[in-house]
């Protein structure tokens, strides 16, 4: 995780990580149990019960269960308006057992490192002989092996982009090519990967393809961040690299009750 | 009739000896025993282990300060900006090991540990470095003829633990989120519980259904107000933020760390002298009493 | 915003299948979802599986009315007398089978299903015929190297738990011992709860570290006071030992059960009726309210 | 289980079950830790706390955690006033986890039939193509696996005393004589055997011998009983076999207040 997620685009209404947020948020399914994890997915979440998906529920690995937004901003899933009137404060292997028994849809990530095949670094990165060290999985590992599908929200950046990620901290799909199919564990994998610059999803072989890029971002640009050739939405469904929906107003003012000060989102 | 548990937080720390191993931060960013841990940290006790899923600062704070010899955890850092520097610092220099869980492993060890088994299964990990470079096995379960993956059990020397009320004896209401609260605490050969009030067993004993720690379980009870700080108690205090991008900010190195120290632990005299230096006001707000409960015989 | 999941004892019922599996009776002798299954008696749902610890008188109705196949459990009969005489008659007629457990190993096998494992182990069973005669296996831990038992798994169709109250979108509050209640929930693929009340969603969010059971994990909410009778229900009504020993004096015979079934339920319009027919009073005495709980944001 | 232990021994002033009670409550140390199953055990804790062992806990496997006696007489565990001013009601594995991880000091068990060794049988009796069903195990198998130790009470008759008892619900010591060693279980066994004419305890192979027997009761009687030949204290610690302490009148006052209307100990 890093902290300076806060260079605002010049020029437009909304910042990077307010698209992100409507984005995921877009992810969210009403009637989905979702597993929620820190900083944007939060509000991701918030966002989703707020508007096209009120019967959605959100799991927190802390043992928090709610059915709507905290009251007031948050910076973990512990804060008391997170706890506060929640529908149910308990335990983590209380959540975890729903996880692994399969009942949650869908599950957030986020990474330093991505693959092709959507498998994600937040343990170490750099060489062997001189690595940096990240924080770890949390519950990023139990979520991308555990939940029905996932989605991925990274920053845009080329040298996220890699070959092979230094240390799988969270299995996304074989790079084999085998797919969902192929994967040992029982979710199905990741559904999407949404950065600061387009979202993508992960065809039959589990590899990442160009879905859409977002307002004023040139899609070459996204071709030249990547060390592989990549795949677009043509190769899948035929379809055109589309345009990812910008917040709508509603939306924003939301985000922005939910982040007043812009701390996750500028 | 019953053992008299109270004892000052200095006097429970002292029974940790070196070289143990301690679970704390257990219930995530809620409820974490910081004021034991600074304890830990006047006092010097070295060698450690320690034992939790997200620690949030406390494990940077006991790495800063050359306490920790090893960690085994899901996740360590500050969970306001990300990085622990002083934990990064150590592990890149081998100043210390991990070895890396993820939440529900580490749970899974600390159940196996709470039912006395060796280990238990779990279907996470697979296909992970963590299962690669881990303590765990992979086996083949004979009902449905999949591979999973055993987690050898983890049983700490000590389980740290602040909760909101407990009564002499050492009985324990704690409310809000637990994490692995329960696990640790089942898990571990001994248990110091921090809390804001030590009250009349009267109290404890009118909600035998909100009490998650029993007297046979607890070593040692500490009357230890705003023990949690910075981290929220529901019912008593919230989140202050504010401290924990200082303390990120202000230990980007070792020097830094030094000086923070000194200035929030070792020149503070007591848990109370540390509160009075706290500006700003976490009082919840809205907190009204919580449905009424019977029970009656 | 949420849905309402509010219906009537008999619309829950009605979907339980003949031949499904249904865990109840899981707080042992504590909130007996007597209500509801004498409603699977009235609808004549048969060739059902039940699944429970110690099931006290409710297995042997169950069994006295021909509705049972297969019963998995730890302990059959009659708390108060011993012999559950319904259920002895059956199993020495081979009119039905059971796969006897332990406690722990019934408790085990419905954790294994409550945290999505194909098993579990348990030191528990070793020596016993419990273990020879069971679905058990035995295997020697890499961990410790001992010998240990694997429990298989029970997913039971259908889990019946009976709780003070609950919202109309299935978040329920219980206090008082829950036995299996957790596991069993957590195990089974939809879960049917009758609550003394059904109240307003802010009473049950006032307190969420006493909610025990939420909404996704519930099918359907049945207002159903005095639900649990004979059983005793925290805060709400004592153990009506009476009934219990009266019951077992006439059911010693299939024909006085089939007395005792009329006058108990099928001549008994609803539980309201059943409730009026009771002449003792079973109000607990020393009901006082617990101790205060604050959360606050 | 049965239900009709109700006969009261003539000419002395108290019940052979009360007896039982007493003996049994001397079997609880202060400060145990004790596993307290239903009937004559849970008064045999109520005894014991309100005695000499003020510092014992009671577990129940329904989830109760006790230190001192339910207020008013109770059938089962889960009884309201079992419930009341408890120490903590929870579940079920939250107290067998304690069991298994060795932390119970002493538990009680029931039985309808005993072998030499202390194997016990709650499941079935009779001859296998004509059984009678018992009502099982509930506890009893957990507790004898993993109590450190184990008490047994059962009301004594003849028929009881088996060679081989016809299903192992609880195990005992091994039949070869191998004792607490053979064990596969990690509990070390059981200590003692109270019945109404007699106390038990268990010799380095496990074998049953007499300790003490009641007052008015001809040892001789009991060796009568046995289908195999009986040891005794003497060979055992060269003691000779002693008299039960009968319950001082305090005892008996605490037992009757308990169990005011004789339900169990009449």
């Amino acid at each position: 995780m890093d902290a300076d997620q806060s260079s605002a685009t010049e020029g437009t209404e909304y910042t990077p990580q307010e698209l992100m947020v409507a984005a995921a948020a877009r992810e969210i399914y009403d009637g989905d149990t979702v597993f929620v994890g820190m900083r944007l997915p939060m509000l991701a979440y918030q966002l989703a019960v707020s508007t096209h998906a009120p019967n959605a529920l959100a799991l927190f690995e802390s043992g928090v269960i709610r059915d709507d937004p905290a009251g007031t901003f948050i910076h973990t899933m512990c804060d008391l308006p997170n706890q506060f009137e929640a529908v149910a404060t308990t335990d983590m292997l209380a959540v975890m057992g729903r996880l692994q028994r399969g009942d949650v849809d869908l599950g957030f990530l986020g990474t330093a490192e991505i693959d092709r095949f959507g498998n994600l670094n937040t343990t170490r990165v750099g060489p062997s002989d001189d690595p940096i060290r990240l924080p770890g999985s949390g519950g990023a590992c139990d979520i991308a092996c555990l939940a029905h599908e996932t989605v991925v929200l990274m920053r845009h950046e080329p040298r996220r982009f890699v070959d092979q990620v230094t240390y799988v901290t969270s299995p996304g799909y074989p790079t084999d090519g085998s797919g969902a199919d192929g994967r040992p564990s029982p979710g199905a994998g990741p559904r999407r990967l949404v950065t600061s610059k387009a979202t993508f999803g992960f065809d039959d072989c589990g590899e990442l393809y160009l879905r859409t890029v977002h307002p004023g971002v040139d899609p070459q640009s996204i071709h030249d961040d990547m060390p592989w050739e990549l795949k677009t939405r043509e190769t899948v469904d035929e379809e055109p690299v589309g345009q990812t929906a910008p917040p709508t107003p509603d939306e924003l003012e939301l985000i922005r009750t939910f982040d007043p000060e812009g701390f996750w989102t500028s | 009739m019953t053992v008299d548990k109270r004892i000052t937080l200095e006097e429970a720390i002292e029974r940790i000896e070196p070289g143990e191993s301690i679970a704390l931060g257990l219930a995530l960013e809620h409820a974490i025993p910081f004021a034991a841990g600074h304890e830990l940290i006047r006092q010097g006790t070295d060698e450690l282990t320690l034992i939790g899923p997200i620690s949030d600062i406390l494990f940077d704070q006991l790495v800063g300060a050359g306490l920790v010899s090893n960690i085994q955890a899901a996740w360590v850092g500050n969970v306001s900006i990300g990085s622990g520097y002083r934990f990064r610092e150590a592990i890149e220099g081998d100043e210390l090991t991990i070895e890396n869980h993820s939440n529900l492993s580490i749970a899974t060890a600390l159940e196996a540990g709470r039912l006395g088994l060796p280990s238990m299964p779990t279907r996470s990990l697979l296909g992970s470095d963590i299962l690669e470079e881990g303590p765990f096995e992979t086996y083949c379960d004979p009902v449905d003829g999949e591979e999973h993956v055993l987690v050898p059990a983890i049983t700490p020397d000590w389980a740290i633990v602040h909760a909101q009320r407990a009564s002499p004896a050492g009985d324990v209401h704690l409310w809000g989120n637990v994490g692995v609260t329960p696990q640790a605490v089942g898990a571990a050969s001994d248990v110091i519980v921090t809390v804001e009030e030590i009250v009349d067993p009267s109290v404890i004993k009118s909600d035998p259904s909100r009490v998650a720690i029993t007297r046979e379980q607890v070593t040692a009870v500490v009357e230890c107000p705003f023990g949690a700080h910075p981290s929220p108690l529901a019912g008593y205090y919230r989140r202050d933020h504010g401290h924990y991008i200082s303390y990120g900010q202000h230990t980007k190195t070792q020097g830094g760390y030094d000086t923070w120290v000194k200035e929030w632990i070792f020149d503070i005299e007591d848990r109370a002298a540390y509160t009075e230096r706290l500006d700003t006001s976490l009082e919840p707000v809205s907190a009204d009493r919580a449905a009424e409960v019977r029970y009656g015989r």
